[in-house]
């Protein structure tokens, strides 16, 4: 047991409970923050792991822009405030079943292949910028430039998505 | 620190996704169920690059490639989301069977609630 | 406290001074306040006058696609700043310059595709 | 580094983070008050008002903090302390001399970029937690423009980090010449304008516009929580600020002295730009809705593009 083994497991605990919270809440907003805290301590986790700009990258695109959008679209689908009933479907039993043999069958199969295996967090190159700045324009740039088409592809969609009837259907004003 | 640690964690928040999509009805939540799926395969990314001291990296800088990927993948689910919203008034993805092909009882599901 | 982890190590006491600072503060208000309640000092208070309906105005989806605009951009940030450290150094230069205005020009025809749509109009 | 050292440092972003913003505040009602022909406060303290914020800070404590009995309790008070906190972690990366800040990320750029981020989550608590239609309505309007401005903000400081090829901060005030006056204008220019927009200052106060909407996301708050969210938006300008002055000015450069007197630079610059969005307060109307989305798209971020590319092809050739 080192620092680090302490501090992962910490953040681990919190990672996990709040992660249980995201899919058990009885309120969509409440849930959605709960996965702030989910992602936060996941950073954390990052962090230890010599991964830092990754761990930035999982606060700034994760927590300040994809929570965000789903509160968004947890506002605009007219989320109560006070617990909801019908958030979940009736196949609780069968699902709670699924996760647990996933997470069973993962974590036995994975932890026992690597109960020895051992991270030396300080003999690790940090993952700071210059370092995933060479690694990608080195290696990975091909991934890169199809990324921006994927981007491309995605704004399209959502703008037509979200657009189609303006023409046939006045759109709802504020004012 | 031990390379299990992170490993167990990765399983436990997949387990956790594999339920969340089965268990709940409401499509936004579904999606964030996802999410957490997504960020168990990255926990692992990022956990055998420090372990293997990739030279490359390529285990971080793949775990960026998902986070872009998952940012598209939320923007769109969002937008169908909200579409079907505005369109029947309802994001319950058990009740959504429009496209279904047998059951024609239940096509009276989809009818927008007045 | 040096190097990598004594920095982050930093940052976290921080932290967890400042939710000292916030629940020392509120603590204080606790004990320092009056608490005179009535039913009529509860209802919200919107904007004066006593409250119709619920909080469910209509809103409109245009804030959702300017959300998701922002999104597709800020996951260029994921690549802008590692590339600003390297790109003006020996080894990468031009080509790397290329590769990112091809990226960014993909993006750019995003945002044009957004314009012409009228998307970016607020009516 | 000793444990003394550790605690003096904490305390000193504490303090710093506790006091510097009572200062612009102060500084906000005597130039406001000039400007518009008052005296502003003159009472509190004797000398020309001075403690006239420590009184609202100590009124604050003692106010009673009601809690709408349709709101969701739990959100509803924990919305000021997620508005307030993220500000307070930027202060550790920014240095005040050379190679003298609490602690000097290596990433600290995007550090700062993404803890300020986080900030949005709790104007949007407030606006749902209040069951109020006002507040929900200024709570997205606030999101879409912190989301709108983040972009032009990010893409302004990576045309920064380009020109120094770093992204620690002291690295890029250590880079900084001022010829970087004139080659990266454009781009202080739509950080500090995108920075505004972010703390919903005036021009930009369309979440908060009090002849639509009350007072926003904050209408329902009460007390000290009220007072948080107050220090959160001046907090957030020493940030800005100070940001855009090690960013864009040099930071701790001045014309002598720099490894003595490095932070009396920063500070000088800081509240230089600080008067700066005071004056701007006073003297520009609140942009509509409509004109402030467009702002951003059609104007900021084209340019702040054109200042990415100017910056990448000068590094190049150089």
């Amino acid at each position: 047991m080192t620092g680090a083994d302490v501090v992962f497991g910490l953040l681990g605990v919190v990672c996990f409970a709040s992660g249980v919270l995201v899919v058990t809440a009885r309120n969509l907003i409440h849930a959605a923050l709960w996965l702030v805290v989910c992602f936060g301590a996941l950073a954390g986790c990052y962090l230890v792991l010599t991964a830092e700009f990754v761990a930035w990258v999982q606060v700034l695109i994760y927590i300040g822009a994809v929570v965000v959008l789903m509160l968004f679209g947890a506002m605009l689908t007219r989320t109560p405030i006070g617990p909801v009933q019908d958030l979940d479907s009736g196949n609780r039993p069968v699902a709670a079943l699924a996760g647990l043999a996933t997470a069973g069958l993962l974590g036995v199969l994975v932890v026992d292949a690597f109960r020895a295996a051992y991270v030396d967090v300080h003999g690790t190159a940090v993952g700071d910028g210059h370092v995933m700045g060479t690694a990608i324009f080195r290696y990975y740039v091909l991934p890169f430039e199809i990324a921006s088409v994927l981007l491309l592809a995605a704004l399209v969609g959502a703008i037509v998505l979200t657009g189609q009837r303006r023409a046939n259907q006045a759109a709802p004003g504020e004012h | 620190m031990h390379l299990s640690l992170a490993l167990g964690l990765s399983a436990l928040l997949f387990g956790l996704g594999v339920y969340g999509v089965l268990a709940r009805r409401n499509a936004v939540a579904v999606l964030m169920a996802v999410e957490l799926m997504l960020n168990a395969a990255n926990l692992d990314l990022v956990a055998f690059d420090a372990w293997f001291k990739d030279q490359l990296h390529s285990g971080q800088v793949f775990a960026l490639f998902v986070i872009v990927v998952a940012a598209a993948e939320v923007g769109v689910g969002l937008a169908i989301v909200l579409s079907v919203f505005r369109l029947r008034d309802t994001i319950a993805v058990d009740r959504l069977r429009m496209l279904a092909d047998r059951d024609p009882v239940r096509v009276g599901d989809t009818e927008p609630v007045p | 406290m040096h190097g990598y982890f004594g920095g982050y190590a930093l940052v976290g006491l921080l932290g967890l001074l400042g939710v000292g600072f916030v629940a020392f503060g509120l603590g204080a208000n606790r004990f320092l306040r009056p608490w005179r309640n009535s039913g009529d000092k509860l209802v919200t208070y919107e904007s004066g006058v006593d409250p119709v309906g619920t909080d469910w105005a209509q809103t409109q989806v245009r804030y959702y696609v300017y959300a998701f605009l922002y999104v597709v951009f800020a996951v260029d940030a994921v690549f802008l700043f590692p590339w600003a450290t390297v790109f003006a150094r020996a080894g990468f230069g031009g080509l790397s310059l290329g590769e990112m205005f091809v990226f960014l020009g993909f993006l750019a025809v995003g945002l044009l595709y957004a314009w012409k749509k009228g998307v970016l109009e607020w009516v | 580094m000793t444990a003394l050292e550790v605690a003096a440092k904490l305390v000193g972003c504490l303090l710093v983070f506790l006091t510097v913003p009572l200062l612009v505040g102060q500084l906000e009602h005597k130039a406001m008050a000039h400007m518009q022909s008052r005296l502003g406060p003159m009472y509190a303290g004797g000398f020309h008002g001075w403690a006239q914020l420590v009184a609202d800070g100590v009124k604050f404590v003692q106010k009673e903090s009601v809690v709408p009995s349709n709101a969701d309790r739990q959100v509803f008070n924990l919305a000021p302390a997620v508005a307030l906190l993220p500000y307070l972690f930027v202060l550790i990366a920014i240095p005040v001399g050379p190679g003298d800040s609490a602690h000097d990320l290596s990433v600290g750029v995007f550090f700062a970029l993404a803890v300020v981020s986080v900030g949005v989550i709790g104007v949007l608590m407030a606006g749902w937690s209040s069951a109020n239609k006002y507040s929900l309505l200024g709570g997205l309007r606030a999101g879409a423009q912190l989301m709108a401005y983040e972009l032009p903000l990010v893409l302004a400081a990576a045309s920064v980090a380009m020109a120094a090829g770093t992204l620690s901060l002291d690295g890029i005030a250590h880079a900084w010449h001022w010829w970087w006056l004139p080659y990266q204008g454009v781009g202080a220019f739509v950080f500090f304008t995108a920075a505004l927009a972010e703390l919903r200052r005036p021009p930009f106060d369309m979440p908060v516009a009090d002849s639509e909407i009350v007072f926003g996301p904050f209408t329902e708050y009460t007390g000290l929580r009220f007072g948080l969210f107050i220090l959160s938006e001046y907090a957030g300008i020493v940030v800005f600020s100070a940001l855009t002055s090690v960013l864009f000015l040099g930071g701790w450069k001045g014309p002598f002295l720099e490894h003595q007197l490095g932070w009396l630079w920063l500070l000088i610059k800081t509240f230089a730009l600080s008067f700066v969005v005071i004056w701007l307060r006073v003297s520009y109307p609140r942009l509509r809705e409509d004109q402030l989305q467009k702002f951003a798209w059609a104007a900021l971020v084209p340019l702040a593009l054109g200042q990415v590319a100017v910056t990448g092809v000068v590094e190049v050739l150089r």
